[in-house]
Parts: C-alpha cells; sequence; structure tokens
C-alpha cells in the first residue's frame, strides 16, 4: 500500500502506568479506502485512535500526515489537520440542542455573536447526508441513545475532514441506519476521504472495509483484505477458533410465567401485555425508537408507569421500585453502561457487586472478602480485562465495561434478566461467553427478555420474537420462523412512524 | 516582631477584640496600639470576627504564646468567662474592655455603660419629638450584649414617655447597608413614624440614607458610638444625636491599666469612660478632633 | 432535501412556558398573597424599593450565572464586590486619581479578582469552590488592609450610581441595563455557548475543541466584573465604601440563580431566571418587613419560602416531563 | 526499543501514598514552616490548644464528609449545631428535664433537622444546595426563637463535653473516637458504600436496586448528628449555648472536605482526609496568632494557604497519574 497513505501511525507505543497498551503498532490510512481496526475488547483499538485524535500522545513511534511527521497534542491539532473522530462513547452536552452540539466548538459567528440560522443549516445538512428529519432544536438529552449516536456520527461528517474515524458507531444502531451510515461512507470514500472504521460486527467488515488491521494485546498481528473469511478473522483476532457464535442451548420452558406484564400503559407504550416462562429467551425486536427501552426499565422499575401490572413468579411487584424489582429477582442490563450502568470512579470489583451488597451484609457490614471474591470468579469467566479487580472501571475498554454490567446480575443471581442491548461493544469471543451465562441462568430456571437490534443475536440466542412497532406489540414469532423480512415487516407495521423517525 | 525571646517578656501582650469590621473597634485598637508603643509593648491583636468560639481559641493560644497580659473586648459577655479559664489558668492579669467578662477575676473592667447609653439615646430622641410619635428600633446583632444591654437601656429611657410608640423593632445586625433596606422597607410599612432609635452609629446612617431628604426634618435619628461619620452627620444636621463613647480612649486607658498590673502595681478594679450625648448644641467640641 | 423539516408549532404551549418558568409561579403566588395581606404592597413607592433593592443582589447574580452555566461556582463575589467599591472609593477619595477613572477601576478590580479565581481553577486546577473560597477570604482581608477597617466617601461618579435618573433610580436601570448585557452574551455569543458546553459535559466540549480552561477564566472575569458593579451600586446607594459591605451576599446570589432553574450542576440557566430568583428574595424581605414579622421569625419564613419557591419550579418541571 | 518502563513497582509506594494523602504534605510543611518560625507552636499546651480547636470544626465536617460524598452539600450544619446545643440546654436549663437527657436531645434535634433536609432533597427533589441552604436559615431562626436571642447556660452533662478528660481534653477524646466511627461507617458498612454509589454515579445506583432516596435521607441525618455534636463541643467549652453559635461554620467545614481530597461531584472522600483539611485550617489559624500576624493580613494569609494546600493536593495527584 506503499507511499500514497494519508496517514501513517508509525510503530507507536502507548503505556498507562506499568502497562503497555499499545507496542509498536503501525497502521495506515489511504485515501478513499476504509481501514478497518480489528480485535478483542481491549486490544487497544480506541487507544490507538485516540493518538489520532488527540487525546493521547503516543510515547514512541511517529505519526505522519502526508509523508510528513506531525505531533497532535490536542483535538484542536487534530481537527486542523483534518481528521474528524467519532468516539466509542458519546460525546454529546444533553442540555444543548442537537443543532448545538453538531457545531459544538464552531459555531458559526460574527464579532464573537452568533448566528444562529447558520449554525440549524449546518445542523439540518449534516443530518440530512444521514437521512435524519429530527428537530435540530430539540435538547440531545431527550434523545434516545441510537439517535444520539448518529447526532455524533452527522457532528463528525459536517466536519468535512479529509480522514473520518468511526469507533464502533454501529453498535447502538439498527440495520436501516447502519445502510445509511454505509452509504455516507461511500460517498465519501468516493470523494477521497480516508477512514478508519472499528466494529465488533463482522459481516460489517466485508460490507464496508477494504484492508483490515488485526490488534492482538496491543500488538500489531496482520494486515488482511476485507474479504477474508470470517473465521480466518476470527482466529487472527482472539488467537483461537470460535465453535458457535450463538450457542443458545433451548431449554424446555415451564409451565407458569416467570414474568408477566399485563396492559402496561405510559407514555408512548400502548397496552403492552407478554409473558416470559422459566427457561425461555425471549428477544424484542423493533425499529429505532419503537419504546423496547422504554418497555424494559418500566418492568425494571426504572420508570413510572401510568396503568398495568408487572408480576414476578405471580407476584405483583411495586411500580417504580427498583430495589423491589432487584429483590424480586430481576436484573436489568441497561442501554447506555457508562451514564445508567456504571459508577465510573469506583473499582471493578464495586461495580460488579452494587447488587449483592445489601444482601451479602451482616448487620450492616459490608462483606467485603466475599465481594471481592465472587467479582474476581465473574470476572474470570467472562474474561475480564483489566488491571486488576480494584482498579476503576473507568480505565477498561468499552466492552470490558460491558461485560461487569452483566457480571453485576450474574453474581446476584438474577431470574428474571432484562437486557437492553446486552452485548453493545461487545466482541465476538466474548459474547460467546455472555451467551453461555444466558444459557446457565435458563438452564437453571431463569428467563430472559432481550432487547437487542443485531439480528443475528435475535435469531441466534431467542426462542421467541415479540416485535414491537410504536409503542405496541406488533407480533410474535417463533424464531425458527423468524426472518429478517419477517420482522421488518411487523416493524414497519405503523408507516407514520417510520416517517417520523426518518428511517426510510 | 515579637516573640523572640522564649522568657522575660513582660514586654508582650495580646489584644483579643471581638471584631474590627466596625470603626469603633479599629479606634479602641489605634488607642491601644498607640499607648503598647509609647509603653514599649509589643501589642498583639487578635480578631474573633464576632464569633465565640474564635475568641475561645485567641484566648488560649494567648495563654501560651508568650503574652504577659490580656485586654480582651468580649465578643459576648457570657461565654468569655469560659473563654478566658486558660488565661487564667496561666495566671496573666486580664483587663477586659468594651464589653464585661462575667465573673472572672480580672485586675480592672475598662468600659462606657451601655444600659446607660441606651437610656441616654432614648431620651435624645424622645426630647427631639417633644415627648410624642411613632418610632422604629434598629437592633443590632441579636444575641450579642450590647444589642440586649442597649435595648434594654432604650426601654428604661421610653418608659418615661408614653405617648412615644414603638411601632417596629427589627434588627440590621449594626450593618449600614441592612440597614438600608430595613429602614426602606419599614419606612413603607409605617409612613407616619418620626424617630428611629439605632443601636449604632453605622445603622443610624444606612437609615438617613433611606430616609434621604426627610432625614433630621421629618425623622429625627439618633444612633450610638460616635464614630466620624456619625459626628459628620450631626453636624449636617440629618443625625440629632450620638451616644459618643471614645474608644480610643477605652484602648488606651485599657493598655495603662495592663502595663500596671503586669509590672504588679495596684489597679482600679473598675474605669468608667464617660459616654456623652452629642448633639448640635456640642458637637463642636467632639467634630475633627 | 427541501421540506420544512422542523415539527409543526402549536401554537401557545402554557405547560410548556410553566416548566421553563417555574420560580415565576412562585412570585406570583408570593406577590399575591403580600397584596392580600397588606395594602402597602402594591404601591408605586414600594416597587421601586424593591426595584433598588434586588439590584444589588441581582446584578451579583447575573454574573454568578455564567459561573453556575458553566458548572463553577463563585463564593467570592460579596467580598470582590467590597474590594471594588473600596478601590474605586480609594483610588479617587485618598490617591487623588480623576474622578472619571472611579468607575473604571472598580470593575478593573473585580475582572482582575474573577481573573485570578479562574486561573487558579483552570491552570491551578482547584475545585471552583476551594479558589474561590480562597479568595473570599484574601479579598476581604485586601479590603481590610486597604481601607484599615472604616468607610471610605465614594467617589461622585460612584455616589451617582446610588442616585435617579429622572424619575427612575439608577440602580434599576443598572439592572435592567446589565441583565439585558448579561442574557445577550450567554444566549448569543461563542462566549455563553462555550459556559453551557462546558457545564454541560466539560469532556465532550474539551473533544470538540472548545477551550476549556479559557472559558472557565472568561466566566469568572465575568462574575468579577458584575460582582465589582454590584458593589458599586451598593456604596453609591450609601455614600461610602464600607470595607464589611456585601458579606455573605454570595450565598443569596447563588439561591437566586439556583432559584431561577439553574442547576449546581452546570449546563443550565437563564438570566431571566436569575432575576425571578432575586426577586423572589427580595419581595420575601420587603414583604416580611412591611408586615412587621419579629427579626428572628423572619429567618424562619425566608427559608421555609426559599424552599417553597424552588419546590414549585421542581413540581412544574416534572409535571411537564410525563 | 526494548520497554523497561513496564516493571511493576512492588513494596512501598511512596508515589501512591502521596497521591492518597496530598493535603497531608501540604500540612506537614505548614507545620516544619511554623516549627522553624516559632519556638511556641511545637510545645505540648500549643497541640492541645490545636486539637481543641480542630474538634470543632473537624467533628462536623466528618459527617458533611457523607454528604458530600453522596454528591450534595449541607449549608445548615453551622446552624444545626446551635439548635442542637440551644435545644440540649433549654430542654434541661429552661424546661427542667433531667439532665441525663440532655446530650440524646441535642442529637436528636440534629439527626431531626438532618433527617428534614434530606426528606426535602430526596423526596421534594430540590437540590441539595436550596435544601440546605433553606434549612440554614429556619434553623438559625428557631435558635433565635428559642432562646430570644439570649445566650442559655449549658447542662451539666453537656459542660462536660468542654472539660478534660484525666490530662485529655473531652474535644480531643470526642474528636478521636467520632472520627474512627465515621471511618468505620463509611467504610465498612452498607451505609457508607451506598453513599459512594450514590456520590459516584445516581442513576447507576438506583437501577443497581440501592435505594437513593433513602441513602439520600441517611446521609444528611449523619451529617446533622455530628453537627449536633460538634455544636454540644462548641457549648460546652463557651459553658453556654449562644443563639449565634458557629454561625458561617458550614463553609469552614466543607472547605475541610475538600482540601482533604474529597471532590464536590460526588463519590470520592475519606474521613482521614478530612482530618486533615479541617487540621490545615486550624493550625493556620494558630500559627498566624502566635506570629501576631495583623488580624486583616491573617485573613489574606488564610486564602492563600487554603489555596496552597489544595493546590498541593491537586500537584500530586496528577503526578502520579501519569
Ligand atoms: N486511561 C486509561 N488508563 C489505564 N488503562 C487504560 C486507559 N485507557 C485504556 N486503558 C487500557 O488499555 C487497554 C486498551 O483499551 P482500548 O479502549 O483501546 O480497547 P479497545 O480495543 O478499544 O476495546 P473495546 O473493543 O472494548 O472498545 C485496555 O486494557 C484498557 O483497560
Ligand atoms: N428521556 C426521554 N425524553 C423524551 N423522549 C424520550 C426519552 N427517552 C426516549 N424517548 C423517546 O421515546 C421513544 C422510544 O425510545 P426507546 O429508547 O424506548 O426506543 P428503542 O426501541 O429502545 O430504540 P433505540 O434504543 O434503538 O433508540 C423514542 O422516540 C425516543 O426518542
Ligand atoms: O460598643 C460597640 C459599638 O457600639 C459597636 O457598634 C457594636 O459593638 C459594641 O460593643
Ligand atoms: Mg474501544
Ligand atoms: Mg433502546
Amino acid at each position: 500500500m506503499g507511499n500514497d497513505a494519508l496517514l501513517v501511525l508509525d510503530k507507536v507505543c502507548k503505556s498507562f502506568g506499568p502497562v503497555q497498551v499499545i507496542d509498536e503498532v503501525t497502521v495506515e490510512v489511504h485515501a478513499g479506502k476504509v481501514s478497518v481496526l480489528l480485535g478483542e475488547n481491549g486490544a487497544g483499538k480506541s487507544t490507538l485512535i485516540k493518538m489520532i485524535a488527540g487525546v493521547h500522545e503516543p510515547d514512541a513511534g511517529r505519526i505522519l500526515m502526508d509523508g510528513k511527521a506531525v505531533k497532535i497534542p490536542n483535538t484542536k491539532a487534530s481537527e486542523a489537520l483534518g481528521i474528524a473522530t467519532i468516539h466509542q462513547e458519546l460525546n454529546l452536552v444533553p442540555s444543548m440542542t442537537i443543532a448545538e452540539n453538531i457545531t459544538l466548538g464552531r459555531v458559526p459567528r460574527k464579532f464573537g455573536i452568533i448566528n444562529r440560522r447558520a449554525m440549524r443549516q449546518i445542523a439540518r445538512d449534516a443530518m440530512d447526508k444521514l437521512g435524519l428529519k429530527l428537530d435540530v432544536d430539540t435538547p440531545v438529552g431527550e434523545l434516545g441513545l441510537a439517535q444520539q449516536q448518529l447526532v455524533e456520527i452527522a457532528k463528525a461528517l459536517s466536519l468535512d475532514a479529509r480522514v473520518l474515524i468511526l469507533d464502533e458507531p454501529t453498535a447502538a444502531l439498527t440495520k436501516s441506519e447502519i445502510a445509511h451510515l454505509f452509504s455516507v461512507v461511500n460517498t465519501l470514500k468516493a470523494q477521497g476521504v480516508g477512514m478508519v472504521f472499528i466494529s465488533h460486527h463482522l459481516d460489517e467488515i466485508a460490507e464496508i472495509g477494504d484492508f483490515v488491521n488485526v490488534l492482538r494485546d496491543g500488538k500489531f498481528i496482520a494486515t488482511v483484505p476485507a474479504d477474508t473469511e470470517e473465521n480466518e478473522l476470527v482466529r487472527l483476532m482472539v488467537g483461537r477458533d470460535i465453535d458457535a457464535q450463538f450457542p443458545r442451548v433451548a431449554t424446555e420452558p415451564g409451565e407458569q410465567p416467570l414474568l408477566s406484564v399485563k396492559n402496561l400503559s405510559d407514555g408512548m407504550l400502548k397496552d403492552i401485555s407478554l409473558e416470559v416462562r422459566p427457561g425461555e429467551v425471549v428477544a424484542l425486536a423493533g425499529l429505532m425508537g419503537a419504546g423496547r427501552t422504554e418497555l424494559i426499565r418500566a418492568i425494571a422499575g426504572a420508570d413510572k408507569y401510568s396503568s398495568g401490572s408487572v408480576a414476578v413468579n405471580g407476584k405483583k411487584l411495586a411500580s417504580f421500585d427498583v430495589a423491589a424489582a432487584t429483590r424480586a429477582g430481576i436484573g436489568h442490563v441497561p442501554e447506555d453502561r457508562k451514564t445508567q450502568g456504571l459508577v465510573l470512579d469506583a473499582s471493578v470489583a464495586e461495580n460488579i457487586g452494587y447488587a449483592t451488597m445489601a444482601s451479602t451484609a451482616k448487620s450492616g457490614l459490608v462483606d467485603r472478602k466475599g465481594q471481592k471474591a465472587r467479582a474476581q470468579q465473574v470476572a474470570e469467566r467472562l474474561r475480564i480485562r483489566m488491571g486488576s479487580i480494584d482498579a476503576p472501571i473507568r480505565s477498561l475498554s468499552g466492552g470490558n465495561q460491558q461485560k461487569a454490567v452483566f457480571g453485576r446480575w450474574f453474581t446476584a443471581g438474577a431470574k428474571v434478566l432484562l437486557l437492553d442491548e446486552p452485548t453493545r461493544g461487545v466482541d465476538v469471543g466474548a459474547k460467546v461467553e455472555i451467551y453461555e451465562l444466558i444459557n446457565e441462568i435458563t438452564a437453571s430456571g431463569g428467563c430472559v427478555l432481550m432487547a437487542s437490534s443485531e439480528l443475528p443475536e435475535v435469531l441466534g440466542m431467542s426462542d421467541r420474537v415479540l416485535v414491537m412497532s410504536q409503542g405496541r406489540i406488533a407480533g410474535e414469532l417463533a424464531t425458527e420462523e423468524a426472518t429478517q423480512d419477517a420482522i421488518m415487516s411487523l416493524a414497519v407495521s405503523n408507516v407514520h412512524r417510520e416517517e417520523e423517525m426518518g428511517t426510510k | 516582631a515579637c516573640n523572640r525571646g522564649t522568657e522575660a517578656e513582660a514586654g508582650s501582650a495580646t489584644l483579643a477584640v471581638s471584631t474590627l469590621n466596625n470603626p469603633f473597634f479599629v479606634d479602641l485598637r489605634d488607642g491601644a496600639e498607640a499607648e503598647a508603643e509609647a509603653q514599649g509593648i509589643d501589642l498583639s491583636v487578635v480578631d474573633a470576627q464576632n464569633d465565640s468560639a474564635t475568641q475561645a481559641n485567641q484566648l488560649a493560644t494567648a495563654a501560651t504564646n508568650g503574652s504577659a497580659g490580656l485586654i480582651i473586648n468580649a465578643v459576648d459577655t457570657e461565654t468569655a468567662e469560659a473563654g478566658l479559664a486558660p488565661v487564667v489558668e496561666a495566671g496573666l492579669p486580664i483587663v477586659a474592655v468594651d464589653r464585661a467578662v462575667g465573673d472572672t477575676k480580672i485586675a480592672s473592667f475598662v468600659a462606657s455603660d451601655n444600659v446607660a447609653g441606651g437610656e441616654q439615646a432614648a431620651k435624645a430622641l424622645a426630647e427631639s419629638l417633644d415627648g410624642k410619635g411613632k418610632i422604629i428600633v434598629l437592633e443590632g446583632v441579636p444575641g450579642a450584649s450590647a444589642t440586649n444591654e442597649r435595648g434594654e437601656g432604650f426601654d428604661k429611657g421610653l418608659a418615661e414617655y408614653k405617648d412615644i410608640e414603638v411601632v417596629s423593632s427589627q434588627t440590621a445586625n449594626f450593618d449600614r447597608a441592612e440597614a438600608l433596606d430595613v429602614v426602606t422597607n419599614l419606612m413603607q410599612a409605617n409612613p407616619d413614624a418620626t424617630g428611629i432609635l439605632a443601636m449604632n452609629d453605622e445603622m443610624a446612617l444606612g437609615a438617613i440614607q433611606a430616609l434621604g431628604d426627610k432625614a433630621g426634618k421629618d425623622v429625627k435619628v439618633v444612633g450610638f458610638d460616635g464614630t466620624e461619620d456619625g459626628f459628620k452627620a450631626v453636624e449636617d444636621g440629618t443625625l440629632v444625636a450620638t451616644i459618643a463613647q471614645n474608644p480610643a480612649e477605652l484602648g488606651k486607658q485599657s493598655v495603662q491599666i495592663l502595663a500596671k498590673a503586669i509590672k504588679g502595681e495596684e489597679v482600679e478594679a473598675n474605669v468608667q469612660v464617660a459616654v456623652d450625648t452629642v448633639d448640635e448644641k456640642n458637637i463642636a467640641e467632639y467634630a475633627g478632633e | 432535501m427541501s421540506s420544512v423539516a422542523t415539527a409543526p408549532k402549536k401554537g401557545f404551549d402554557f405547560k410548556a412556558f410553566l416548566a421553563n418558568n417555574g420560580a415565576l409561579v412562585g412570585l406570583v403566588i408570593l406577590c399575591l398573597a403580600l397584596f392580600i395581606a397588606t395594602p402597602r404592597f402594591l404601591t408605586g413607592p414600594n416597587l421601586l424599593n424593591i426595584g433598588i433593592q434586588v439590584s444589588t443582589i441581582a446584578v451579583m447574580a447575573f454574573g454568578m450565572t455564567f459561573v453556575i452555566v458553566a458548572a463553577g461556582i463563585d463564593l467570592s463575589v460579596g467580598s470582590v464586590a467590597a474590594l471594588s467599591a473600596m478601590g474605586s472609593s480609594y483610588a479617587i477619595t485618598t490617591a487623588g486619581l480623576p474622578d472619571g477613572l472611579s468607575i473604571p477601576i472598580g470593575l478593573a478590580v473585580g475582572a482582575l479578582c474573577g481573573w485570578v479565581t479562574g486561573a487558579m481553577s483552570a491552570y491551578g486546577k482547584l475545585p471552583t469552590f476551594i479558589a474561590s473560597l480562597a479568595m473570599l477570604t484574601v479579598v476581604r482581608g485586601l479590603t481590610l488592609v486597604i481601607s484599615d477597617g472604616r468607610p471610605i466617601s465614594t467617589s461622585s461618579s460612584v455616589s451617582w450610581l446610588g442616585d435617579d435618573l429622572g424619575p427612575i433610580p439608577m440602580p434599576i436601570v443598572i439592572l435592567v441595563v446589565s441583565g439585558l448585557l448579561a442574557a445577550f452574551v450567554l444566549n448569543r455569543t461563542v462566549i455563553g455557548k462555550n459556559a453551557f458546553a462546558v457545564g454541560g459535559n466539560t469532556e465532550a466540549a474539551r473533544l470538540s475543541g472548545i477551550p476549556v480552561k479559557r472559558v472557565l477564566v472568561t466566566v469568572f472575569v465575568i462574575s468579577g466584573v458584575f460582582a465589582a458593579l454590584s458593589g458599586m451600586i451598593l456604596a453609591g446607594r450609601l455614600d461610602s465604601a464600607q470595607p464589611t459591605l456585601a458579606s455573605g451576599y454570595e450565598l443569596d446570589a447563588i439561591a437566586a440563580v439556583v432559584i431561577g432553574g439553574a442547576s449546581l450542576s452546570g449546563g443550565v440557566g437563564r438570566i431571566s431566571g436569575t432575576l425571578i430568583g432575586a426577586l423572589v428574595l427580595a419581595v420575601i424581605r420587603n414583604g416580611l418587613n412591611l408586615l412587621s414579622v419579629s427579626a428572628f421569625w423572619q429567618q424562619v419564613v425566608i427559608g421555609a419560602v426559599i424552599a417553597i419557591a424552588v419546590g414549585f419550579d421542581v413540581l412544574r418541571r416534572k409535571n411537564v416531563k410525563h
């Protein structure tokens, strides 16, 4: 790929304290090409791209732009070089509008006075590229996670950069938004923009990538063409074969429902009734904004509902009371680990232990030894990659953080698992660990309700699929008969909604 | 420049004042410092910012920092007793100035009489109103001894004037800015009030600002302290009278007495520094001194 | 895409209005109650009084709004008001500089104090609470040192700030002008937007290339300048700069901003809200004085009303969300 | 490019120790400076003085640590200290209840006040700043109402809190005992750990089944009880409960907690740090008195030292991070 590289990371290294995270890695970005970074959770992908984004400076090695060595000490410098970055974790100001967020740091102005019309125009143009028709004056905090992710993408697109970095932009998106994003990427390719793309969805790599750089443990492993076989990619990435990506072991479901929801309504949720029996995994599918998150939060006690009831094992639960739900055996893995799942400054052990702290305490005293032992155990099972169990969870990679949230409820012995995009940002190997834990829970008589935008996961791991559309359950499919088309036709059963979300 | 030696420090003493955020006490300190300089005493001044506990801390420090004697202007009469315990224990001579210190055994108490002064102030206002009318009282920091004692004096003084009615009594915390707002509001509520009795000059001056043109004409104001600004207001005719304490004199005499006490000489147990009613008649004697 | 894009606007949305103006409801109820309780409340002169009395805290709170929007807090405003007033008077009355310099000097003192606080927290990495607490003490100490604990007469240009402009008292004129200015800067300029961004999500602001440190320094300078203005209004009304001027006012100023709907965790705040917050406080004080409530009980009532006023605001906002 | 740098460090990690004890370094430097400046500093009696003097603020700050760890702030502690001291004395001296009830009554008053503040913010959804600011005013007002603005003599059991226990002053004994208790509760019990979780990320804590509201109320009750204890120590030392007792102490208590390394945005804080923070403040005050620094300049110096002490802490932590 020789000398026409737009941007080169040349033998860069990076350590955090005593831990070497990137070890002499070389990656090239070419004009009009998509360079994929592939690696397990914690392999160092985000750290690598943060060197280009001006967040971290490499300890050793060089960064070359157009063949010339450059320094990128901060984000301004990165932007000045024509680099735009979509970070893995959302970086939006919730209290500000979509337009303000998209133009953050570079509002159109004259003598310091903001030109609001121009600001809105920039935002609208960026949103149009993604085919989004949201009101640009909506505060970002009112949007769902997927929409926020799209705003983040729009923000980067509006920079008109020469190099665009996309760190797991598709993790929170459903098929149709991903398709939109990819068409934008293709347009940019044609315009000669060089891109770096990170994703744990292997199918996306062949679709959009040109070549793949594989990292393992912070070391460069290989560069291969994007059409390399998936199994080969997995082997390069994890250093071993993975037998089954979706190892679902179905169990004969029990008679009595473990979780039953009756006529639940609130806000956009309309008269939802569903039952999940012991041993079952039920998937919730639907388009972005269909109300899956809202439903799961209502069942978990995280939000109020105006009518209807939730019962576990036939016992009715108080509305809007997470503690009561937890005691009844409900475990909730929320949509956004950063804002809803984790106390970032607390240790891995503490984060895993929150749901068991009170129940294992003796006369008010925390069982410190036991808590740590339990956390250590589940961390090993899930192969959480961390400095130590006492390291702040902030220092873990995104996928490993996600595993910790999951581990919390496994440790707590939750009988009813409510999962909202449970494997968002989790690598293929670790997904299998999570799926095996799901099997274990159902085998021991628990049940799982799982909202997922990942079709393979829905098809591979569930026993039944409930499809939501505009706050209703539009229909139910047995997993064997669920195909992408069948699900989509139920999901879009309300056309008006589809138009409003701008996903057509 | 203090505490150089470890012994034989008959030359150093501590003055603990309640607060220096008030010109009255600044004058008192200046009087004390000038006299200390003249006598060759190394005087260290600490300011409790009107907090009894801070003062207790400062007194405890004074007991161990090599001072040969202590002058105290107590934040509060009652608590001073406990605060002074370490000083008493250390056997240092104590002179109380301006405010009493309860039953503590002290060498001398140098003060003007707040109760008597309050009575004089009330009389001065009543007289200027020809013994009748509605008046407003401005109180000092709630719970401060000066507030309670002057209040007592006001009551005594007003008792003789049956036709004077106190329509409102509110605190402005001895503070000029606060008095400005409080009086503005009170005059709104009581437009027919013709007199304001303030527990110090600072509040009286705030009241005068609030009254604007009415000060000294439609509404008479009496203050307390005899600060420079207070005298100026008497000269201008906006303040009917102020009860002049002589803070510099209080400071000066307390140092003189402490110096004697340190040397082991006999001192007077009670030194009354005169309190004068200063009004247009005698202002010439005070102003511009 | 040539569409009209945005959602249809549905006339005047009363609920949304309440949501944005929760404290206003509290204020209106308060005024109604006072109107019923005493005929002295709703009179021209009394309203002017309230206007004058609210001006000091409100002007101070305008500046504070910038700091709070940027997720900081400025405890030093009371002391800065005093030092600025003292400095502006000292320079003329004692040091003999020309009178015309008085107000500029006062404002410069305020800006300088704000700059120091801002720099301590931006470059020295001190939490703003600590940086401004340190300044509270240092600046009050300097005021006492300069004045030797005595009041200084104000220069004639500062005195003028306490006078009338025709029928309207100057403090009210300044209140209105500085309020409009503050609202403009906060909502329409890059300075204001950057403050919102930094307060709303510092990390996102930094990653978007916003100069977070400079923004922090700027909001403190703004706060310092408004505090200085407020101090000079106060000195103008008293015709004298007091060493104890405005002490303890910081809590009132912060309360005004928060009653006005700002969040201490940053990213939210409005100048109009702040004004309403300051009015709530001023009206309570005025009303309790009018009703001659005893000084001790006044404090009890003021505290309760603060809680209730903010409570209303919280209630409104919740109702609208769901 | 061989990586020698990655060798993990073993044994006593001095840098990590500094990182966790930044303010301690500030304190040690402060003490060294005073030791060199005056022979009076490092004497038995003076150290006992400092111990007594630090006790009030430190005990108050221990309680405050819980609130700050839970991402709240409690401005009412000074007033609560006064009301509790007043209540405990009033009940015995004026209302004639048996002396043994004095301290329990004082503590109950503190707990009740804390409960009200906590409930206002947990159930009434008021920001803790506002809820506790309202309480600051209300509680001080009630103290004045009860006492009619006059000091009340303390009961003999409260007086005893200001006396000596053998050679050791009681305030120091209480300081040590309550410090150990606070550290135990904060680090070893569910109450403490919950406070950290709520302060670190309220939403995540709630979704993990932690009863966030109850936690909020609990930390305020704890703060109230410690404030009450502190108020009674103070009253014991003064042999009288003052209506103005401990006013303004809230800022000192908060400063002690923050100097001690806690973050006002919650989730971080240690009792030992808080003690160091309180000591920094007490040692500065004591030292400046010993050196007879002029009263006005004292304020300037105190402010500067607060900034420097916290600055040290920030510096240490930064050094270790990278
Ligand atoms: N600021 C930090 N301090 C300490 N360790 C860190 C820090 N940032 C990252 N790490 C560590 O560096 C390693 C690489 O992290 P990185 O975020 O680059 O992984 P990643 O490949 O992006 O993983 P994922 O797929 O989960 O996003 C991880 O082990 C992580 O714990
Ligand atoms: N806090 C909020 N305030 C206002 N609207 C919200 C809020 N949270 C969600 N919504 C809206 O509610 C609708 C349902 O969102 P929800 O998150 O439940 O959808 P979903 O099916 O989980 O989809 P996804 O997670 O992919 O966005 C969306 O239109 C979303 O914009
Ligand atoms: O005598 C003084 C002055 O009157 C002062 O104004 C307040 O405190 C008193 O003790
Ligand atoms: Mg990553
Ligand atoms: Mg969702």
